[in-house]
């Protein structure tokens, strides 16, 4: 086994870890059941999505500063890895609406801005889909990227700056028992690694990918003489 | 290099090559008035619940509208391969850039010239000064937001489809905030105060960060 | 001195080769022309030179800048002529002209003489949409040269341009460096006393006064 | 000269073209459902008033997917001058206005396919068969429509801007029909049926009238 | 017997005359080249013969049909390359072919014949977006003839073309009738004995082999 496969086999079982967690060490919710065990993983996919979309967020201001290309690979695999949280965060917070407020959905400053969220990466990836692969695109999407990561501020403090039907903080007003607090602070531990091991992978299948195209390969320079005086050294 | 002289040029290319051939105004003007009307026909209105919904379907025309002149800004570039010409000159992207957003902006500002008392004409919602300085404010931010995405879009392909899906999510504070001011403009309760002292605070940050992402979006 | 040395360009659109490893000095005032089969290279080539392409590898210097980092200063020097002529529609070719007169900082007193020097006099207040497609292309290498440049390149300058033009442009090249690529080997022949000849994107070497024969 | 090979022929290669590219199908999915976003960022939405606004948002959103849906059609083959070359072909004009219309409407469809489920599942308004005939009914006779004046306006300058203004009169018996017999298929008062007919009636009128013009304008 | 039979065509744009009563016979396989200054009416003249444009006034008849009451039928037997090859971008210049061999209603065997003949097998799965102006432009004349016309009608058809491409020309146009628009003199020569001089929309009459000075 390389390094690559180790670390996807040590995410995969701190993730089995968690999921014990929840389900056996984890108090049932005296007032919502057990349908509150959602959001041990809803809120650490949320999170576990700012961080991807951090990476995104530097490494295309890395790109745009140094043209590197490992910072726009570094990039295009946090969109996503970071679309792939979201996308569990907002069906996870669906499932567990459906069964709370009686809705899949309802309209308020967090869910919206969620979805806006998943919405910006989208077209992210879309963007690469869709432009001369290279620098061209790279740089396209770097700035949408980094216009992009305004909306995850918004999505954070949603709560506080609109009144929502999303519940506000609960983890840093300490509004939860230690065993939930406990189970919920490892379970987050645990997604922010998986998701350290996808952009990781993801990285890695970039640079494959990359590599075959030869879209960016290092700029080498090959300094020919030919008879006829074609061309001569530099300088 | 005067980055000045470079931006009026194009403000001023495009603005007479839109009043010789006409394209977007009366065009875009009617467009909004039909938006207008079709809003009539989905929606039961009366002079009761015409505040609540008149600014939905203001917003919703106005930024429709948006991404037609924008996005037309730079096709019209790209059809005639004109902006490679443009980017071969030694003039700044940024002054570019700017020159393009100026001109879309005055388009879309004689677009709100007939939206605004068509609005009032139609819904009998009140027509003032505070309203139209929300939309007038509302309408920058906008035009510097939708001017960056029209400029990516422009090099990429299907830019008629993707430039929606980039735009209208950062469109939304000044849709938010600027429905917000509306409204209260219009009667509703809701401090109008706020909601300006929000879109003013918008502007500034988005005018400035496209400014800076402007040499990425056209360079090269 | 050299005005254009280029080492080991290289463009790969995808996997396809388009230029592999040109070499390439051209002496200020030198005029070349680029020759070649359909699809060899040549408009890649030309692209790269005019910096309007960022080549894969490879390095390019011009008027001894290096030519990717200080692109925007040496816009001052380089004309560039694609092969779409990109011209608005809309306004006149006096106004097209006017237009990038502004961009280029140049005085829009050139106006008026490049497009007599071009023949256009007479249809300088014709929408450049109404104007045939020999004119439209007359009118991109008048404006390709507003700025006085001192490289000039020329991708097919000749498409569509009729016997007089042909000859008008010969006089544009005069005093300054000039790189064309054309599919008309006489033409070549009495422009450029230099000819390079590209086949699957490599330099087959360059020649004076060559004829090429297939 | 077989009619049916050439509208098959063109309708496919609308299609292979749009699979090749995915410039269409992708972002117009996100596109409409954005527009159910800001639809209800404008309209303070509530469980007890979702059927009387959803059925609005839904034909706006429809009614403007569709317009860049026909406009793209046509302006792509336009940019490519290759409308010309296609004409220049003994094929029937009307054959392959039939067969851009096929592509188009197929568009459309999928587009539709997204918006109806997400339409229910953020408003909360009821799914069911009613509301898909009835919707479908509504894009056959748009389609044609909307492919007629995408057509007519081809060969104009401005094409984006002057298709709205050409089909949005003719679109409004479909969205006042679809959107009766929608309002009623999510349970509020008015007759299902008799919108229905009105649907299927103003459907047979049109496609009987576009198949008749197409000749004259896509000829010459 | 008589292709093409036109009496007084003339087409105004507007105030602009830009083709002024030009008569013209054409016997059927023969060759004629339209020459001409830049802006002297040759595509003007061309889309009207190819009935791509209706005359302001003026008659034409191609094979004894009225060219503007049996348009459709005519064409079954014209094919016409314009200025601008109008391609789809998306599809690969073999499905290019395919897609006009349906609305030709002709077999699709056709499509690997004409590749071959233009030289164009090794990138027919290449897509149109992606070839280079010269071969974009065989790639409008291999459509051109995808239907076996009798009458070719070429706009400029050399524009960007290899020597190689140009000889293929030739090879087209044999055994049909053609007319081919052209500054090439040189080329002119070599594929039709015959020419036809416009100047300001007017025809200065045609001749054999004519050597046209300045
Ligand atoms: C589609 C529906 C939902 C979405 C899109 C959503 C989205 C989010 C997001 C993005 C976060 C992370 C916020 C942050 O820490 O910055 C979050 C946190 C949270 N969500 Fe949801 N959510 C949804 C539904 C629900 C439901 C139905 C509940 C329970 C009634 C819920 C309860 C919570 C709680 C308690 C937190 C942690 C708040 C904190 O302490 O920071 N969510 N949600
Ligand atoms: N759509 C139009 N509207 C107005 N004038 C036009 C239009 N098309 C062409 N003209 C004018 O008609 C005249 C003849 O144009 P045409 O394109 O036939 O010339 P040409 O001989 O093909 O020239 P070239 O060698 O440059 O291709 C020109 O003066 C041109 O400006
Ligand atoms: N954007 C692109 N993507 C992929 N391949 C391309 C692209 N542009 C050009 N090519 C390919 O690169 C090669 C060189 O093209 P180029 O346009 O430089 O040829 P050229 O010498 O100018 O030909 P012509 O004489 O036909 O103009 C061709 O095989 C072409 O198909
Ligand atoms: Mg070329
Ligand atoms: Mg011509």
């Amino acid at each position: 086994m390389n390094r690559l496969e180790k670390a996807s086999v040590g995410a995969v079982a701190l993730m089995l870890l968690a999921g014990a967690a929840i389900f056996f060490y984890a108090p049932t919710d005296f007032l919502q059941g057990p349908v509150q065990r959602i959001f041990y993983l809803h809120v650490s996919s949320a999170i576990a999505a700012y961080g991807c979309f951090a990476v995104v967020l530097l490494g295309g201001a890395i790109f745009l500063r140094t043209e590197n290309y490992a910072a726009d690979r570094w990039a295009r695999a946090g969109a996503l890895v970071g679309v792939v949280f979201t996308t569990v965060t907002l069906v996870m917070g669906m499932l567990w609406a459906k069964k709370v407020w009686g809705a899949f959905w309802v309209w308020d400053a967090r869910l919206t801005s969620t979805l806006v969220l998943w919405i910006i990466y989208a077209g992210y990836l879309l963007v690469r889909r869709l432009s001369e692969p290279g620098r061209q695109a790279a740089r396209l999407a770097a700035v949408v990227g980094i216009f992009g990561f305004v909306d995850v501020p918004v999505v954070h403090f949603s709560v506080t700056w609109w009144v929502t039907h999303h519940p506000g903080p609960v983890i840093i007003n300490d509004a939860l028992p230690a065993q939930m607090l406990a189970t919920f602070l490892f379970t987050m531990f645990c997604t922010i690694v998986l998701a350290a091991v996808m952009i990781t992978i993801r990285y890695r299948i970039e640079t494959l990918m990359d590599m075959k195209q030869l879209i960016a390969g290092p700029v080498h320079v090959v300094i020919t003489r030919e008879p006829g005086g074609v061309a001569g050294p530099v300088q | 290099m005067n980055p000045f002289r470079a931006a009026i040029a194009v403000a001023r290319k495009d603005l007479v090559s839109e009043w010789r051939t006409r394209e977007m105004v009366p065009a875009l003007a009617q467009f909004v008035v039909l938006a207008l009307l079709i809003g009539n026909f989905g929606f039961q209105i009366d002079s009761r619940n015409a505040p609540s919904i008149a600014p939905g379907i203001l917003w919703l025309a106005l930024v429709f509208a948006g991404l037609i002149a924008f996005g037309r800004t730079f096709a019209a570039e790209r059809e005639q391969s004109s902006l490679e010409a443009m980017l071969m000159t030694p003039a700044s992207p940024v002054a570019i850039f700017a020159g393009k957003a100026i001109a879309a902006s005055v388009l879309l500002i004689l677009c709100e010239v007939v939206m605004l008392p068509a609005l009032s004409l139609f819904f009998g919602t009140p027509f003032s000064g505070d309203l139209v300085i929300a939309v007038l404010l509302a309408t920058i931010g906008m035009a510097s937001l939708g001017c960056l995405f029209a400029a990516i879009v422009a090099r990429v392909r299907a830019r008629e489809l993707l430039l929606p899906l980039l735009t209208l999510p950062l469109w939304i504070p000044f849709i938010v905030a600027g429905g917000q001011a509306v409204q209260s403009a219009m009667g509703l309760p809701g401090s109008y105060d706020q909601a300006i002292g929000l879109l003013i605070d918008f502007d500034i940050l988005f005018v400035v960060l496209t400014s800076l992402a402007a040499r990425f979006v056209l360079d090269e | 001195m050299s005005m254009v040395v280029a080492n080991g360009l290289t463009h790969r659109f995808g996997p396809e080769l388009a230029l592999d490893r040109v070499d390439l000095v051209l002496d200020t005032g030198e005029h070349m022309a680029v020759l070649g089969d359909n699809g060899a290279g040549k408009t890649t080539l030309l692209r790269v030179l005019a910096t309007a392409l960022r080549p894969t590898s490879g390095r390019l210097e011009i008027a001894g800048l290096d030519a990717f980092r200080e692109r925007r200063r040496l816009r001052h020097y380089i004309g560039y002529v694609a092969h779409n002529p990109g011209l608005y529609p809309a306004l006149s070719a006096a106004e097209n002209l006017e237009f990038f007169c502004d961009l280029q900082d140049a005085s829009r007193s050139r106006v008026a003489e490049v497009l007599e020097t071009l023949g256009l006099t007479s249809v300088a207040h014709r929408r450049a949409s109404l104007l045939s497609r020999g004119m439209q292309q007359r009118l991109a290498i008048a404006r390709a040269i507003l700025h006085e440049p001192r490289l000039l390149i020329f991708d097919e300058p000749d498409a569509s341009l009729d016997a007089e033009a042909a000859e008008v442009l010969g006089l544009v090249m005069k005093g300054r460096t000039a790189v064309i690529a054309t599919h008309d080997h006489a033409l070549a022949n009495r422009l450029c006393p230099r000819t390079l000849v590209l086949r699957h994107g490599r330099s087959l070497g360059t020649a004076t006064h060559l004829r090429v024969v297939r």
